[in-house]
């Protein structure tokens, strides 16, 4: 139960923060915290690959983005 | 007072689709291109956790079975967990692609708003 | 104006669709109506008909073999589609991530990572019908294993490791094996993707090579999805 | 020949897959592109003989009986539309061969023949899908890659165009997999005809879980296939890809949305229950009105590819008009305009490619006095122009005469007014180019020279003669979709 | 005469289908042999004359000739030839054949001409198939078949002026064919079939079927020019080169009347028209046509757009004989068919000589060109004539014949609209006659040379002019009125179903 209050948290988060890095850092929490609720409703396959792809290429594909483009969200 | 009873059962599905509608929020909502992708992604996983609590059952373990074959006791549904792998993949390649479009327009034009790139493009 | 937009559609769909919640099933009922004679046959105790111990491998790769295919194909679709966007002429904003740094540290520490990052994938690929994971999971490490290579020793070094022309072969290859695995089932007679019915040996039940095809299809997506990761950040970094 | 159902998914996917593995040679992809695309013709001919009696084909994927394993089925309706589906791809495909080479950047030159046979695939896996969630894995893959092909255009408006069609394919996605979600917590099933016979029981308990699931699948599919309220992405994604590609937008990907629609209004959901709930009336609407307003857009434009992409706003609503008639008849001639309108408008689009190769501009006055140097190109586009007023000798006849047939029946004579003026709307917007083609004076000095590479003008000119023969002679799909028209709806 | 048997032939096919092909072999040749195409456009026409004159022999024995071709749609085409089929076939294969002759000479040194004899062959088809069509279905294919290469005619000049009209042609012939097709298909509905020939397909009195009959009015009604829908008529026929004017005035806009009178009488039925009065709307309209279309002429000083506003006058005749539905009225009716075919297209054929011979547009200089151009003005005389209703000519006949009707039918109102109609055809034809013979304008001393010589036309002009006004008065003075008969039979047939 306190999983899910911390993943729409989390979204809330993500959906409200101006600094796009921080954003892929909640991301890759929520990801986690993800896997971790899908563990619990016995399905660890999907746990093992939302933790690989969700938390692992996802987010570092965001870093790269930011990376190569701008951090800040709202431009002068 | 059998409406927040009914969905104090269900509050798994209840949070899905609570993200799910963040996610949409953001995806249509937010002028940044990338913070559109992180609502499409955030969208996408709310939904697969509808699916995969549609497959959950109380008390019941994961699908793996034991070599012996012998108990069948109560399992999680696997037909979930197969397409919400097949969303997941999916998910990751449109992500994939859209971030390489978004690197591609900030290349040529230097901004992640959508209303300027439409301004530009005209 | 697009954000009045997106809430008022926000305010509708979750008025709707918390009404219809009201009255799903309850959540983790135990006689709820996806409980039926499709999944009691998914769940046949021990090695069932297929010789896989995990259910969710058993459907990935035998029963619903052909939604992998499709899936396996949207992947291929949305990295090439990336790859050929990120190969355009460069414009005036770019900035290049070469990656790679010399401090010996991170260097060594990644020589003995990267490894052990490659031995847990194989372990994982391997052993999709026995354990949980499979070829996704397992593929994604072994991509991201190369990547955490890629970012820490820069892109030209990790470019003459695995050239892209080479991770594009590899990776049209393992898809390609894929479709001929199902082939196979063609040749001996029965439909495409046949497993059992195809006369591929369901091995003794919890052994390595039990499960016939579905191990064959694992080891194909595990390669593929592997050469798809690496693909796709060797062309987001470095000069192309 | 028993897995002819299959081959049609998997040439095109194995064609596709072995692009990257011949290397980085653009002219043997489009050898092997060129190879697939002709077996998958040959073998949506075959399956189209032997449908023709009305049989269907089932083929189990992994010989998993339906609702274990997926079930691949080919009725008429889809065997007649991968059939010209894989005409028109061959024709877009000889088209490009020559056209290619100038539109497309450098990594592009090969992974576009991939790209191109992936979307085939796409399109015939919804066309023969029979599982729900296969269907979705299937649009997936035909919307991924139609906005490849569409970004594969090294230009800044392609790739703006791609992203925005990209977003809004995703959120239509969501929206799909939520409805799959829904159906698959309340029936269990996931294979279409048990899911339609497991309907009625838990329609009994979950009204509210159906009905919130049919309107997610009916906005997603919508959103696909650009009906009107929903269309805002087609313009520009369809205006600025490379001509080829459009081509295959306008004419097949658009239609995909429609076939998966027509599956789920007349095999899943029973239509004589839907009659009670608004949602015919409301499609009915919607299609209206991209038809007037899609065709008032359509006038407005100075630029030739995004008057096509209006136009087939218009013409996706005309087909959505038919449908939600739920009449035999008016559904018979909604389905026949699906099959001409991919002839004519992948024609036409190959049309303007030609002109702008040839003139440069993308304007509608470029067309000014064109006859005299492009006479085949200027003679095909006629023919489509004909065709998409329903002139009679041409398919577009055809598929009018039964629409129109159909409201009557149908008991709805003031509809036919919503037909007719959308004829009339099209010619307002093609005619003048025509006549301005044929009578008017040529803006710029005329380049010499033939009218374009033979493999450029050939694919026009065989698609404009396959609408002609369509029209003179249109009893054979007539006599297809009439079965499949009644099968549907249970007559 | 009164039974009618049907005759399985081939003859209206290959009436039909030898101008279609001839257009695509005329269009062939002339991209290299010019003279070989003229030459080879006049065979066809003539041809074509001659296949529809073959029929005479059956349908004198009160045969009807009846063929099916392809099988299109569900209801396929077909050909049925009956006496009223027969007769304006034939006038329209003749006029094509004079107005084809007539462009040989007219046409030299234009521009475009490869482009126009093949129109002008296709058109051919188009009317040909309109009159002997045998379904609904059938008439509205070479319908259009008609009306859309005729906008190529109207263009032919490709002034910016010619476009227009052509555009506006080009709409609203479209427009007109979408109310057609929508009337077409709820016959359809209605009978389960479009054939003609029946008594009556459409049985009931809804509103449905009076939406039918309005479609049907509209579609007609744009064609023939009926008032509300003339517009485009006014600015077309003037702009198209004389010839092609003549054909567009002087056949194709009798194609929208004749299925007028096919569906009047055949889709509806004589009995239900009576017992609904629909026809009354039609009367009203046809009225109004005859005085817009002949007060607007008397206005009008371009020759060609005179002659053009006297054809919707025409028309309006036309019209009003077939709603009133008396014997008499309906063989008046399909007389001036006849006489008005062969009348107009001499006229147009005139005005032809006159703009190309004198260069002179405005009928107020027209004075003294009689003695310049004798024959051409003679002619034209005797069309004038005819059509103002002058005893010996045909156009009296009909005129005669339309009023007795008027009378039968128990609607004397509508002769007076008859004879209001003679009387401003008189005001507007009889001065261009007067000044071109009796009034000694200036012209001659302008260009000083002495003797005026006669600077008449090029014999293969002339020619087709004078058959076609001898057709205006051979007929009425020969005891043997051939076409009056024919009009009789045609009327009695129609109205005895």
């Amino acid at each position: 139960m306190g999983c899910l209050a911390f993943l729409v948290v989390c979204a809330v988060v993500v959906a409200r923060t101006r600094d796009l890095l921080a954003a892929t850092v909640v991301f890759a929490a929520y990801s986690l915290v993800m896997a971790l609720v899908w563990q619990q409703l016995r399905a660890p396959d999907l746990a093992i690959t939302e933790a690989a792809v969700g938390a692992g290429i996802t987010s570092l594909l965001f870093l790269l983005a930011i990376g190569r483009t701008r951090r800040m969200e709202d431009e002068d | 007072m059998g409406m927040p009873l009914a969905l104090f059962v269900r509050l798994n599905y209840m949070a899905a689709i609570t993200l799910f509608l963040i996610g949409l929020h953001v995806l249509l909502g937010h002028p940044n291109l990338i913070k559109k992708v992180m609502g499409m992604n955030i969208m996408e996983t709310g939904v697969f956790l509808f699916l995969v609590s549609i497959g959950y059952a109380r008390h019941s373990a994961a699908p793996i079975m034991s070599p012996g074959g012998a108990e069948s006791g109560l399992y999680a549904n696997p037909l979930v967990s197969a397409i919400v792998l097949t969303g997941i993949v999916i998910a990751v390649s449109t992500t994939a692609y859209t971030l390489s479009l978004t690197i591609k327009l900030y290349e040529h034009c230097g901004t992640l708003d959508v209303n300027r790139l439409e301004r530009l493009r005209r | 104006m697009r954000q009045l937009g997106a809430t008022a559609l926000l305010v509708v769909a979750a008025a709707v669709l918390f009404a219809t919640l009201a009255e799903a099933p309850p959540f983790g009922w135990q006689e709820a109506p996806t409980r039926n004679v499709i999944t009691d046959r998914y769940l046949a105790p021990g090695a069932g008909e297929t010789g896989v111990l995990n259910a969710v491998t058993r459907i990935i790769f035998d029963y619903r073999s052909y939604d992998t295919l499709g899936e396996a194909t949207v992947l291929f679709v949305g990295v090439a589609a990336a790859v050929v966007v990120l190969s355009g002429r460069t414009g005036r904003f770019a900035v290049r991530l070469a990656g790679g740094s010399d401090d010996p540290v991170l260097q060594t520490v990644t020589r003995v990572v990267v490894p052990l990052v490659q031995v847990f994938a194989a372990y994982v690929i391997t052993h999709g019908h026995l354990s949980p994971g499979g070829g996704f999971a397992g593929g994604t490490m072994l991509g991201a294993s190369f990547v955490l290579y890629l970012f820490v020793f820069g892109a030209d070094r990790a470019r003459r490791k695995l050239r892209p022309e080479t991770g594009e072969m590899v990776e049209g290859g393992a898809a390609v094996w894929y479709v001929l695995v199902g082939l196979g089932g063609v040749l001996m007679g029965a439909s495409f993707l046949a497993n059992a019915a195809a006369g591929f040996p369901r091995g003794v039940e919890g052994a390595l090579l039990s499960g016939g095809a579905v191990w064959l299809i694992g080891l194909g997506i595990g390669v593929k999805v592997a050469a798809t990761v690496a693909n796709l950040f060797l062309h987001l970094t470095g000069e192309d | 020949m028993r897995h002819l159902p299959i081959l049609l998914t998997v040439v095109p996917l194995t064609g596709a897959f072995l692009v990257p593995v011949l290397g980085r040679r653009p002219d043997r992809a489009y050898r092997l592109a060129l190879l697939s695309v002709l077996l998958v013709l040959a073998c949506a001919a075959g399956l189209l003989a032997m449908t023709g009696s009305g049989q269907t084909l089932q083929y189990y994927v992994g010989d998993w009986p339906p609702p274990w394993g997926i079930e691949v089925r080919v009725d008429a309706l889809g065997a007649m539309l991968a059939t010209f589906f894989a005409f028109v791809y061959l024709m877009v495909v000889l088209y490009a061969g020559s056209s290619v080479r100038a539109e497309l950047g450098p990594a592009a030159q090969f992974w576009y023949w991939s790209l191109l046979l992936l979307l085939l695939a796409g399109i015939n896996g919804v066309l023969t899908a029979r599982d729900l969630f296969n269907l979705f894995v299937f649009t997936e893959i035909a919307s991924l890659s139609a906005c490849a092909i569409i970004s594969v255009r090294d230009r800044l408006d392609s790739m703006e165009a791609a992203l925005k069609y990209l977003i809004l394919s995703a959120v239509a996605g969501g929206c799909i997999l939520l409805g799959v979600a829904l159906l698959y917590m309340v029936t269990g099933q996931l294979h279409l005809d048990h899911l339609g016979a497991a309907l009625p029981a838990a329609a009994g308990s979950y009204p509210r879980v159906l009905l919130a699931a049919l309107a997610l699948l009916v906005s997603g599919f919508a959103l696909k296939s650009a009906l009107f309220p929903l269309h805002v992405w087609l313009p520009d994604a369809h205006s600025s890809a490379p001509s080829p590609s459009s081509a295959i937008l306008s004419g097949l990907v658009v239609k995909l949305g429609i076939v998966a629609l027509v599956r789920l209004f007349f095999v899943v959901f029973d239509w004589r229950r839907l009659v009670t709930l608004p949602l015919p009336t409301m499609v009915m609407a919607m299609g209206a009105l991209g038809i007037v307003l899609g065709a008032l857009f359509a006038m407005g434009q100075r630029d030739l590819k995004r008057m096509l992409a209006y136009s087939t706003v218009v013409q996706v609503g005309y087909i959505y008009f038919g449908l939600a008639l739920l009449d035999e008849i008016a559904l018979t001639g909604a389905l026949m305009h699906v099959v001409n309108h991919a002839l004519l408008k992948s024609m036409l689009f190959l049309c303007v490619g030609l002109i702008i190769s040839r003139t440069g501009e993308r304007s509608t006055a470029a067309m000014a006095g064109l006859a005299r140097s492009m006479p085949l190109t200027v003679a095909s586009f006629t023919v489509g122009a004909a065709a998409m007023v329903g002139i009679p000798l041409t398919n577009g006849f055809v598929s009018k005469w039964y629409m129109v047939l159909g409201t009557l029946n149908s008991g709805r004579p003031a509809m036919v007014a919503v037909i007719l003026v959308s004829s009339l709307l099209s010619a307002l917007y093609y005619f003048p180019l025509v006549v301005s083609a044929y009578f008017g004076r040529p803006a710029s000095p005329q380049a010499e020279g033939p009218e374009g590479p033979p493999a450029m003008v050939w694919p026009v000119v065989g698609l404009a003669a396959v609408c002609l023969v369509l029209g003179i002679w249109p009893e054979l799909p007539l006599r297809l979709l009439g079965g499949v028209a009644r099968v549907m709806l249970g007559l | 005469m009164s039974s009618t048997f049907e005759i399985a032939s081939c003859l209206p096919v290959v009436a039909v289908m030898l101008p279609l092909v001839g257009a695509a072999a005329a269009y062939l040749v002339g991209l290299r042999w010019g003279l070989l195409r003229n030459w080879l456009c006049c065979a066809v026409t003539a041809g074509s004359l001659a296949l529809c004159l073959a029929m005479y022999p059956d349908i004198a024995r009160g045969g009807v000739l009846v063929a099916r071709a392809a099988v299109l749609l569900p209801l396929g085409i077909s050909f049925r030839v009956d006496v009223l089929g027969f007769l304006l076939a034939t006038v329209s294969a003749a006029i094509w054949f004079l107005a084809t002759l007539y462009s040989l000479e007219y046409m030299r040194g234009e521009h475009g001409v490869n482009r126009y004899y093949a129109f002008l062959v296709l058109t051919l088809a188009g009317s040909l198939g309109t009159f002997l069509a045998g379904d609904l279905l059938t008439l509205f294919i070479f319908f259009e078949l008609m009306s859309l290469p005729a906008a190529v005619l109207v263009i032919h000049e490709e002034t910016q002026e010619a476009v227009r009209a052509a555009l506006k042609y080009l709409f609203m012939t479209i427009g007109g064919s979408l109310f057609f097709f929508f009337s077409m298909v709820a016959t359809y509905q209605f009978a389960g079939s479009v054939a003609l020939g029946g008594r009556g397909l459409v049985g009931e009195a809804s509103t449905l079927a009076f939406l039918t009959f309005m479609g049907f009015v509209v579609a007609f009604g744009i064609k023939a020019g009926m008032v509300p829908l003339h517009v485009w008529l006014p600015d077309a026929h003037p702009v198209a080169p004389s010839p092609a004017s003549a054909l567009l005035s002087g056949v194709m806009i009798k194609t929208g009347a004749y299925g007028m009178l096919r569906v009047m009488y055949e889709i509806f039925g004589l009995d239900l028209l009576r017992q609904t009065g629909w026809p009354s709307v039609l009367l009203g309209l046809s009225v109004a046509t005859i005085l817009l279309g002949s007060m607007v002429a008397v206005t009008q000083f371009d020759l060609k757009r005179r002659l053009a506003y006297s054809s919707v006058g025409q028309m309006g005749c036309i019209l009003l004989g077939m709603s009133l539905m008396s014997e008499r009225a309906l063989t008046g009716d399909v007389f001036h068919f006849f006489a008005d075919a062969v009348a107009k297209s001499c006229l147009f054929l005139c005005a032809g000589v006159i703009m190309k011979e004198t260069g002179k547009r405005d009928i107020r200089q027209f004075g003294g060109i009689g003695h310049r151009l004798p024959i051409t003005m003679a002619c034209f005389a005797i069309a004038a004539f005819t059509l103002v209703g002058i005893p010996p000519f045909n156009g009296f006949i009909s005129k005669l014949q339309l009023s007795l009707g008027a009378f039968d039918a128990g609607m004397p109102g509508y002769a007076l609209a008859l004879l209001a109609s003679s009387m401003l055809n008189a005001v507007y034809y009889l001065p261009i006659v007067i000044t071109a013979f009796f009034d000694r304008a200036a012209p001659a001393a302008a260009n000083g040379a002495g003797r005026r010589r006669l600077a008449e036309a090029h014999p293969t002009m002339l020619a087709p002019i004078v058959v076609l006004a001898l057709g205006c008065a051979v007929f009425a003075l020969s005891s043997e009125n051939w076409p009056l008969r024919l009009s009789e039979t045609a009327a009695r047939l129609l109205l005895r179903r």
